[in-house]
């Protein structure tokens, strides 16, 4: 009896939270849920900002038509599996709700992908996992997998520096990282660089003394370094500091693609190699213009995770739209048009956006390479 | 390579020392384990970070975060165990409301920082390196030996040499005793406490200047090796805490320096697990507890 | 109902395997060990089942059976040297096994898959599945409760040296209630793998140690009721305070303040409690007016 | 002048009555002695004037001031200083150390115990003064405890059963102690077993049983009436 009341009282509450996104006909509701707390929400929040932006300019503009607009909600998955769970089983039950942009990575995103197959609910993870695509056909990801993008850095490496003999940096507590370092090794290796040391550190670590001189010592051309920015910029510091080489080229991954990388870095990361899919103030019309709205709405530069976000939600509302003009705004309807989204224009990348067959997405990526404490992009 | 190591290993482990030198302390005269200890040497951290950045000088910034540091400590004490220990019977009651404490620092600095990564902002401290035999040691990695062996000194001297630092001890051995020979017990507790959060607080810093990095996590690694260092050294002993601190940083370099990386926290946790089988007073545990071995 | 079942199914479904990871850490508790061992147990569990679900052809029945078994086991032989150590450092101990088990998992890669974990594990378990599993355990943590056993482990609690004084064999009632705890923890750990397609030692860390020890402080360290309470709130609290969302960890901190401060029993034992007490106040009552009655006749 | 007066206290131990409605008093200058069989009560009576238990009602007054609401340390520190039974030495530190904590109690009030005194009277903690405390035999450890209560400038010492597991010859010399600094001056109220004991070095004495007063009286004339000491003390 007790149990029951409880529960109830706990349902409307969440009614009370969802009456806030009031439906019309011509409205199209989606729900940004991502990670704007927790460990990912370095992530989750950005994304979150960026397509914020996105859906209120394309409202603004009148991209769906007279009268129609996104109508979208916020919500947020802690980086808990348990609360994105509850959360995407609830959404799923509210017939209105289109589609989830969300959730954001690892765990997380792959329990929103089984809940959403389940529930045939479409999903936009912000993950690159392939896990999420293979779980069926409602769950889709947002960024490029590490088989895309680590051959941009890769192929740097072996082809256009020429490297022979690389120190590989990584961390062993975080499964996207984990990945997309042993892609770039496998990469390397098949390219013929020999790996002389591979290490892991925890996201929680600082103390990188030991780990620094022990590189710093030994014998290798290039040092390649798979972690977040802040931790990536304060190991270089602390290889530098241990006495490496500086004219040893040091690598990385597009998580350094933010501008921690180079705040929490400074001189130290000067002329460090990295990929990313966002050159920040934008490289052609598309990209600057956002960054320019961006910067007046939020008060600070747009990083990665933000033009991410705003260029998924690009796709997102193709998709919508695609499916309102086939006459198919349903679930399945808009599953269908997010996977025959092709050359999008989106601010991140070569600047269009694609699902191939298998719905793995393409934007491509860029080399850049840290020059006078900014990103530019790494000569050919 | 293997000097500089063992160099590396003695500066991490002598900032271990003053981390965990206020836990055992802690340990030492109420039995009860404090968890709330790292999110302590986190505030620490978070506090002189602040302060520098608002543009406090920064001997000044380290001396308010110590102070406030154990102002926390203070109130750590009065909110989540001084009920509990009047109840009695207060051990497994103490930690959970340690961890409970834990938690809501953390949760705070999580908000302040935004889960954000921070550091000193550059030249908060001279980078400065100096060749000596051959080793690569920098200035700061002087000071923070240097500091460390005075604060250790002075710790060990306040505790065998001053009427307060007697007052410690009895209360370590004998609570009722103590408070029969006039010894205010909750006072003791009260300036225990204090002492074991400024440390922690200034280890905070020192590690976030040292290491560059700054985030509301940074207590639990931290935390997880100070149950090593304490119990290697025996819960309560100050001497042993220095010695299994050094001993620690030491192993843990060498660790990272001669095996997989990946296995350290496995080796050193089996280490903590063999001394436990081997020794289950920690190997210094009895003979030279300094804030008391066993109450009687 | 349907429809409420419907919208909060992972909500029901994580409350009765917090519910399970509760009964793990309450029969320690409830022994007098200061374990904090349930997160490594669960781990083994859950790793030994997605293991042998996703590598062998092992019926899945029989991975949870061995899961359980590999739990219990490791718990037996824990049980040895931590015998020998009392109050802080069994809890010391008992966190460095959890440790030592999730490094290993990290470090393991080719066998546990590291930081990524192992995914594409079959989804087996439902909510009646874990509802079954949650009725058995209950069932014979009751039968625990009522035996002999159980008054042993309350002695234990309260004061050892006077069990030992009584001849019981404290070390052997240890080894049992860490066996018991292994069992129970390995076998939620395995429900739990067969649950979430996907496991990761980050799952087994930190978080979960202070979720299954709220659970249990929160419900309660002696009764069947204690980690059913425990979890229910734990479960219904991020709902009712989504507004407090940015401060749930704080929330949880204060909650564990207050109850071990406040009602250091737990919700679900001051409420077993309070009927027990009712329930005497009731027999003496009963008992003097059956005896004012006969006074009177007489 | 009245040292201390007691006036019908009652103590509880988890719904045990452990005294009864005691009234005594002890008069300066004066050696008491609390005897009674094990279980009597005067360890809780002892506990109650130290306040380490608390009194469920009932008056005490030492030199003049109800103690009631004080803590444990802020008696010793006002004069009233407790030796426990088992002496109850700080085992880790030195004898030296254990002597400096028992400063803490005098705080300024002036008194004519100093460690010189201390030392005269019991040499053997000078030999000893940096061997460490747990070490030492049980009469020794006696020396200490009685040492460092004097160096908290007692008014008024209580004293737990010294005689307790100390050969007879090392009683002797505990008691011939005590008799001497009575004889300086020092008011002492003593609790005994050993009722033989006691009642040789006291002047008056209260015979406690089952938590009352059973019996008071001069020590002499105590000493011979087997008949009370047949029956309370049942030796």
């Amino acid at each position: 009896m007790k149990f029951k009341t409880l529960m109830l009282s706990a349902t409307s509450a969440a009614a009370v939270t969802l009456a806030g996104v009031a439906a019309h006909a011509e409205d199209y509701k989606v729900v940004i849920l991502q990670s704007l707390t927790g460990g990912a929400a370095f992530i989750g929040k950005n994304v979150a900002d960026g397509a914020v932006l996105a859906a209120e300019e394309l409202n603004e503009k009148g991209f769906f038509g007279e009268g129609n607009q996104m109508v979208f909600s916020v919500e947020d998955d802690a980086t808990d599996r348990t609360q994105t769970l509850s959360l995407i089983t609830r959404l799923a039950a509210d017939e209105d709700v289109l589609m989830v942009m969300g959730p954001t990575s690892g765990s997380v995103a792959m329990a929103g992908a089984n809940v959403a197959n389940e529930r045939e609910f479409p999903v936009m993870t912000t993950t690159n996992s392939m896990e999420v695509v293979e779980n069926g056909p409602w769950s889709f990801i947002m960024t490029q997998p590490a088989s895309i993008t680590m051959p941009f850095i890769a192929d740097y490496t072996a082809e256009t520096l020429g490297l022979e003999r690389c120190a590989i940096i990584g961390v062993k507590d975080n499964e996207a990282y984990v990945a997309l370092q042993r892609m770039y090794e496998s990469l390397i290796t098949e390219a013929g660089v020999e790996i002389v040391s591979q290490d892991g550190v925890a996201l929680a670590d600082s103390d990188f003394s030991a780990l620094a001189t022990k590189i710093a010592t030994s014998d290798q051309d290039c040092v390649f370094i798979g972690t977040p920015a802040a931790q990536g910029a304060n190991i270089i510091l602390q290889l530098k500091q241990a006495g490496l080489d500086p004219s040893t080229p040091i690598l990385g991954h597009n998580a350094f693609a933010s501008p921690t990388f180079i705040e929490k870095g400074g001189a130290a990361v000067e002329d460090v190699y990295l990929i990313g899919a966002w050159v920040p103030g934008g490289d052609d019309d598309f990209s600057s213009a956002f960054a320019e709205s961006f910067e007046a709405k939020m008060g600070f530069p747009a990083d990665e995770w933000n033009a991410m976000g705003y260029s998924g939600m690009q796709v997102v509302a193709h998709a919508v739209r695609d499916a309102a003009e086939a006459g198919n705004l349903t679930r399945d309807g808009v599953r269908q048009a997010l996977g025959e989204q092709k050359d999008i224009p989106v601010v991140v990348g070569t600047h269009t956006y694609s699902y191939d067959e298998e719905r793995v997405p393409y934007f491509g990526m860029k080399v850049l390479q840290v020059k006078d404490g900014a990103f530019t992009v790494a000569p050919e | 390579m293997l000097s500089q190591q063992i160099l590396n290993g003695l500066v991490s482990g002598s900032v271990y020392a003053l981390f965990s030198l206020g836990f055992t302390l802690i340990f030492g005269v109420q039995k009860l384990l404090n968890f709330a200890h790292g999110a302590t040497f986190m505030a620490g951290a978070f506090i002189a970070y602040y302060c520098t950045i608002s543009g406090l000088p920064f001997l000044l910034a380290i001396g308010f975060s110590m102070l406030a540091t154990g102002l926390i400590a203070i109130l750590i004490d009065l909110i989540a165990f001084r009920t509990l220990r009047n109840r009695g019977n207060a051990e497994f009651p103490a930690l959970v409301s340690s961890i409970g404490v834990d938690l809501i620092l953390v949760s705070i600095a999580q908000q302040v920082s935004k889960t954000q990564v921070l550091n000193f902002p550059f030249g908060t401290f001279p980078i400065k390196f100096y060749d000596l035999f051959g080793l690569r040691i920098s200035l700061l990695q002087i000071v923070i030996l240097a500091v460390v062996a005075v604060l250790v000194a002075a710790l060990i001297f306040y505790l065998r040499k001053t009427t307060f630092g007697r007052q410690v001890r009895a209360v370590a051995t004998n609570e009722r005793a103590a408070a029969l020979l006039g010894v205010n017990a909750q006072s003791v507790y009260l300036q225990t406490f204090f002492i074991a959060g400024a440390l922690a607080g200034l280890a905070g810093v020192l590690i976030g200047l040292l290491f560059n990095s700054i985030q509301f996590l940074m207590g639990e690694p931290y935390m997880l090796r100070a149950f090593v260092v304490v119990v290697i050294g025996g819960l309560g002993s100050v001497q042993g805490a220095i010695v299994a601190s050094l001993l620690l940083g030491v192993t843990q370099s060498l660790a990272v320096a001669y095996l997989p990386s990946g296995l350290t926290d496995a080796i050193i946790f089996g280490l903590l697990f063999l001394v436990l089988l081997v020794r289950p007073n920690g190997l210094f545990g009895d003979i030279n507890a300094v804030a008391g071995g066993t109450r009687q | 109902m349907i429809q409420f079942y419907y919208a909060y199914q992972p909500i029901i479904d994580f409350f009765l395997l917090s519910v399970g990871f509760g009964y793990s850490q309450q029969i320690a508790l409830r022994a007098g060990v200061f374990s904090i061992a349930t997160a490594g147990f669960a781990a083994l569990g859950s790793y030994c089942v997605a293991i042998l679900a996703t590598k062998t052809g092992v019926p899945i029945f029989l991975t949870v059976i061995l899961g359980t078994a590999l739990a219990a086991a490791v718990g037996g032989l824990l049980a040895l040297p931590l015998a020998r150590l009392r109050g802080a450092f069994q809890a010391i101990a008992t966190l460095a096994f959890v440790q030592i088990i999730l490094s290993l998992l990290l470090y393991g890669e080719g066998f546990t898959g590291g930081a990524l974990g192992i995914v594409g594990i079959p989804r087996e378990v439902n909510t009646w599945i874990l509802l079954i599993v949650v009725g058995l355990t209950m069932y014979v943590m009751w039968n625990i409760g009522r035996s002999g056993m159980g008054r042993v482990f309350n002695a234990l609690r309260q004061e050892e040296s006077v069990a030992s004084s009584l001849g019981v064999n404290i070390g052997k009632y240890h080894i049992i209630a860490f066996i018991i705890s292994g069992a129970v923890g390995g076998l939620f750990g395995g429900l739990q793998s067969l649950y979430t397609f996907q496991i990761e030692p980050h799952n087994y860390g930190f978080a979960f140690i202070v979720n299954v020890l709220t659970v249990v402080i929160l419900g309660g360290r002696t009764t069947l009721l204690g980690p059913i309470m425990g979890a229910l709130i734990m479960a219904i609290l991020p709902e009712i305070a989504r507004p407090l969302a940015e401060y749930r960890q704080a929330v949880n901190g204060v909650i564990l303040i207050l109850v071990i401060t406040f009602l250091p029993n737990g919700v679900g034992d001051e409420i077993v409690f309070w009927f027990r007490r009712r329930k005497q106040a009731r027999q003496q009552q009963h008992r003097a007016s059956e005896k004012e009655a006969r006074d009177a006749v007489s | 002048m009245t040292t201390l007066t007691i006036s019908d206290l009652h103590v509880s131990y988890g719904g045990v009555k452990a005294l009864r409605g005691v009234s005594m008093h002890v008069e300066q200058g004066e050696m008491v002695a609390l005897i009674g069989s094990n279980g009597a009560g005067k360890s809780t009576l002892l506990n109650a004037l130290s306040n380490v238990v608390k009194r469920k009602s009932g008056e005490i007054v030492f030199e003049g001031r109800e103690t009631k609401g004080m803590s444990p340390h802020s008696v010793s520190r006002a004069g009233l200083l407790h030796v426990p039974e088992g002496r109850q030495v700080l085992g880790d530190m030195s004898v030296y150390e254990n002597l400096q904590v028992g400063l803490i109690a005098r705080g300024k009030r002036n008194t004519i115990y100093t460690l010189d005194h201390v030392y005269e009277l019991f040499p053997v903690l000078e030999e000893r003064r940096d061997q460490i405390a747990g070490t030492l035999s049980g009469g020794q450890q006696q020396m200490l405890a009685i040492g460092r209560a004097l160096m908290g400038g007692p008014h008024l010492l209580l004293l737990d059963e010294p005689s307790l597991g100390l050969s007879p010859l090392i009683t002797d010399q505990v008691f011939d102690a005590l008799k001497k600094l009575n004889a300086e001056g020092l008011t002492v109220l003593l609790v005994e077993q050993n009722a033989h004991r006691a009642l040789e070095a006291t002047s008056r004495a209260y015979v406690l049983d089952r938590g009352q007063i059973a019996f008071e009286g001069a020590s002499e004339e105590l000493a011979g009436n087997q008949a009370v000491i047949d029956s309370y003390l049942g030796a």
